[in-house]
């Protein structure tokens, strides 16, 4: 049995492992950047080194660095989380040849799979039906603008080694083609060091649902039924649920078994998604499979019950999966809401900065993973996706109202957050009633409601700002602007009771 | 909202001033109350320090809400953030409106807006030139942050007057990135 | 409809309200008392009103303030929490005469029940099982001694009106009653205002296991099944779970039979808890009734997926149950450690002050229900139940290594709390194999094994410890004591790299 | 581990003594490195402010732990709390260990030790008298706090030398109730 596990990643993720690890009475061992060092996955493992500087390509990326803290700290296992190095085959490679227990797929499957192209044609092979598309990457100009036009327009340019989104462009005439392949290319070569990209249909008011899969060593894989992410801004997830709202029992099991059909096909093990697109007659198509934990397991996890990370590392030190499809059974829904450190009222431009104050909702059927503590800083070096707030009812109804008043409950700040963005889902008709697609955010949402809501706070904006200069002026302070905490422990003026009570309780 | 009288001790010594949004408030104190009049209207405010250093739990008019009112550099600045929303908010105290109606009160007409940057990055490419006319919301300069591309728009109508950055430039957040003249 | 409702309460039970009114859409008014103007409930409800100074006598407990409060905010309804008014028959009338709906049981059921003597007349009518004990309160020492010796030794003294372990004795031979019978007189009077007291056959390694009963305004009545909250320490419970281990489905659909007939044969309606002795033989006895929702209810919530605190609203507001008794099903497993501001380490003397730092857990199957903040004062004003943790996992193995997590990944600081005895029942054997009863902490708890645990971080204590005085000392301050966080700022001695580090990102 | 000098350096400007529990902890410090010495024992530290004041992440010899370091009124004087355990601690420089024993050298043998109110409440009852001799963990006072009767035991063996409070008292946090002689 594995005794101790080096986790390979940071923020929300390093602790949900750390979490299962500790549950599992394994030892955790942390590594963390420079800037990570008071981050709060430092602080829950057991054991915390430090691997270098902030740019992930000198810290979190580089597995030879991380390698050695494993065997110097006597771990028997390496979890990757998502993201970072978990879908790179050299990395797992080298993690097995070193003697270590590698918790994810096998190396041969990830390579695979990380290339979209060559996933497309394995699913072919195994009769799961793909998006129509080019069979690999397009290099030429030229050649893309007849491929697309072979499959007509609207057409979607995908990094081949990409994910995230990042990459992704959709082209809706030709003339817009030659832009957006130099964007596509710049992206990808950027976030995934090489530039290849490949062209598909764009699938029009196509939802996204996933199905998440397990295998064992043994040949068992099971499916835990789907997840759907269709709710979506720049191609990225930010709120998923399970079940989907337009899945019935007769199309979980077609589906689930063309999920296990093509994690059979690539030789999987342990946890992965195969993701689909749904087209608006309920007909699905292969997307692409994730070799790792996805973000947003943790809907998958509230309705069957069932620990995923735990379950990998289970099934990774050797145990057999403990469930047939038939043991495994969905009951209620849950939401999840990704809290992204961006700006809802301003295009979602990623924000940074320090957190100032945090108090997140709890209570009966509310779960948060998050990496965020008070006083911690949201640099540029990272993913801004900061935390995730899961919500779980008996029905759909109910657990949309979880939702928000969980997301009204939330306070934070020093950062801005998609909770406003959050709560105009939750309150969007068309999605209270199911009916949506990937067009959602761009058909649905419209900054003006939220700049409506903001408005209806001004007045008491204002009010505090001018009590907070009342104050400083009342204590002779009126230009200085750093002390009113002081002026607010020191007699705070005879009108304000309350005040001056809680200056007496200090 | 724009600058009518409501308050009739605004000239006195506890009346301010609130720009936040381009809309104004004027809010008055009654030393010995906990009775603010805000545009005229009497408010019942009870304000606590509920965390070192800045953030208070408020009761207004039984209401309850928390808000985090936190310096912002010069006086009377303050950044104000309350129920998911941020709000930059200068208050200025009667006397000072009135020494600033005094000092600008020829001024009107043309200004100049200058678009920072929102995040450290990197500026991948201009979409306008100097000299462009713009509309609010549409794009003028790609910049890429966290791995993503992003586009900073006009937040006003006008005219591109300058580019402070150029194609390639690292830029630090809240580093001027161009300007637009309306 | 109900639009709005008044929280007659505080602390973490305010807030259970408040967040089931919130997912019902319903607006909330928090009640305050001088000293709890900054506490969790007045910050998380729409409205908040002071009603009076901080004892509890004078604030919470005053009826005629919070009927005024509930008038003035236009609110529809009362609900009381625990404690407090929740068990005052005629706070509950003087809220119905008002025109308010009362979110309780009907008062003629809180009266008969509140009396403990009368409600075991009421069972043994309706033929609920009872313990053997005297029909009604004792005055007379002599009459008490002879009574006891009818009964036979041990005998338990008990509060007529009483709950909550408060006024209860356990004597073992006759020289100990007088002593006895005088502590409990003068704690039953200081807590419930009534000196009466009557006699019980204690019954030895006895189980406490007791079932949520659930009435409407139409007649019907189930039940969620049963907690187990045997272990206690000064007869108050400190943890709880669903389902008992030693619970049979037969023996459920049982003792589930004997609390709903108890829940007629007094009238009942909305939630309320029959509480029952289980002896090693397994045969139970009625012991008594608690008319409102209760601390454990959690437990319930978790395993059966249905909100309890949501389904007293509903109810109250005149819905029908939505269940009948065959829709109720239990799933997984879950345990509720109370946290007390006590110190674990000294006879769990109750301890004050306020909270410095507060990190509590999170993650899957965790649920906190909480009145803690940070910089948040604990006084001696009121109950020294702080918080609750809760875990739930597929079955009761889980859930306790679930909860070890839970419990070692909380940090609170300020206060003493319980989560080092909380962390000992995790661990101790007879817990984990579901082999205890009420004597549980009598017999496995002993002070040694916890101050074990804490030598074995007296190493580490000592090294932060003369770190701090070493960087007052380098600092030029090494009898002052108060600026060594200055002391970090200012250069902290070339050594400490990361220290150096961390001070040029702030 | 009492009194004996394991570091070469204790008697330097950066060894001390550092009481807790009643057990004797020495430590030294080497500017210029991570290195500690602990009874001897090299041990890597690093201490990071985790937040204001005096929340700090400790990393011990790759070790992870959260440790709250409080200034408890006299110099020299914490108290330390991690991992749900708090400690008194008292700190002391070699050159003031030196000082103390000099002045104390020839103090030993009866102590007295004054047990103070661990919260706020009423003095019930005296369980014990004047003179009477305890066991550690006897009961000795009942005192009424939270609606709940407590016992205060006595921490050590002794004989009650005095009671500094009568029955029917009010007692704030930390007021003296009673002296053991030993």
């Amino acid at each position: 049995m594995i005794q101790k596990i080096l986790v390979a990643n940071r923020g929300e993720i390093a602790i949900r492992v750390i979490r299962a690890c500790h549950e599992l009475g394994i030892t955790t061992v942390a590594v963390y950047s420079d800037i990570d060092r008071l981050a709060q996955h430092v602080q829950l493992a057991d054991e915390a080194y430090n691997i270098g500087p902030a740019p992930a390509s000198e810290s979190y990326l580089r597995g030879d660095n991380i390698i050695e803290v494993a065997k110097k700290s006597s771990a028997d296992a390496i979890h990757p989380g998502y993201g970072f190095l978990s879908e790179n085959p050299d990395f797992a490679r080298e993690v097995e040849n070193s003697g270590l227990i590698w918790i994810g797929p096998p190396p041969d499957a990830i390579t695979s799979m990380g290339s979209k192209t060559e996933a497309r044609a394995i699913m072919m092979k195994a009769g799961v039906p793909v998006v129509p598309g080019t069979p690999e990457g397009v290099e030429d100009d030229q050649e893309a603008k007849r491929l697309a036009n072979e499959i007509g327009y609207p057409v979607l340019i995908k990094a081949a080694m990409g994910g995230g989104g990042k990459g992704m462009r959709v082209v809706s005439r030709e003339s817009d083609l030659a832009d957006s392949l130099e964007g596509a290319r710049r992206e990808s070569m950027s976030a995934f060091g090489s530039p290849i990209i490949y062209l598909e249909k764009f699938i029009e008011r196509s939802r996204h649902i996933e199905f998440q899969v397990f295998a064992d060593n043994y040949g068992n894989v099971v499916h835990f039924g789907e997840r759907e992410c269709s709710i979506q801004r720049r191609h990225q997830k930010v709120v998923e649920e399970a079940p989907s709202p337009v899945m019935t029992p007769e199309l979980r099991s077609e589906m689930g078994e063309a999920a296990v059909a093509a994690a059979k096909a690539c030789g999987y093990r342990n946890a992965g998604t195969v993701e689909f697109i749904v087209d608006q007659d309920r007909k699905y198509y292969f997307l692409e499979m994730n070799t790792r934990l996805q973000v947003e397991h943790p809907v998958t996890e509230m309705v069957t019950g069932v620990d995923l990370c735990k379950l990998q590392i289970r099934v990774a030190s050797g145990e057999k999966l403990p469930y047939t499809q038939q043991d495994i059974k969905i009951s209620g829904h849950a939401i999840e809401v990704r809290l992204y450190s961006e700006d809802s009222l301003n295009n979602f431009l990623p924000t940074t900065g320090r957190v100032r104050y945090l108090k997140p909702p709890d209570g009966f059927g509310i779960r948060e993973d998050s990496g965020l503590r008070e006083g911690g800083e949201i640099s540029i070096h990272y993913d801004p996706m900061i935390s995730k707030l899961i919500a779980w009812d008996h029905d759909r109804e109910g657990a949309i109202k979880r939702m928000k008043r969980a997301l009204n409950e939330y306070h934070i700040t020093g950062v801005r957050t998609t909770i406003p963005f959050g709560l105009f889902v939750m309150e969007n008709e068309s999605f209270r009633k199911g009916d949506f697609d990937t067009s959602f955010v761009e058909r649905e949402f419209d900054v003006n409601m939220l700049l409506e809501q903001e408005k209806s706070w001004e007045k008491i904006a204002a009010l505090a700002a001018a009590w907070k200069r009342h104050e400083a002026v009342s204590n002779g302070n009126g230009t200085a602007s750093n002390n009113s905490t002081k002026a607010i422990n020191n007699e705070p003026g005879k009108g304000w009771k309350m005040l001056g009570r809680e200056a007496g309780l200090r | 909202m724009n600058n009518k009288n409501y308050s009739s001790d605004f000239h006195g010594e506890s009346g301010y001033k609130v720009e936040i949004n381009g809309n104004t408030y004027e809010v008055s104190f009654d030393n010995g109350k906990n009775i603010v009049q805000i545009n005229g209207d009497p408010v019942n405010l009870d304000i606590c320090l509920e965390q070192e250093p800045d953030l208070y739990s408020v009761i207004v008019d039984g209401k309850s809400v928390l808000i985090a009112i936190e310096d912002n550099g010069a006086p009377g600045n303050y950044h104000v953030h309350t129920s998911g929303y941020d709000f930059e908010t200068e208050v200025i105290t009667a006397r000072e409106a009135q020494l600033r109606e005094f000092i600008h009160g020829a001024d009107s007409g043309k200004k100049e807006s200058i678009i920072k940057a929102p995040m450290p990055g990197l500026i991948v490419k201009y979409i306008l030139n100097e000299g462009d006319e713009v509309q609010p919301g549409q794009g003028v300069i790609i910049m890429e942050a966290m791995k993503m591309e992003n586009e900073i728009k006009a937040p006003t109508a006008g005219s591109i007057s300058h580019f402070h950055v150029k194609e390639g430039d690292a830029v630090e957040k809240g580093q001027p990135l161009f300007e637009i003249n309306n």
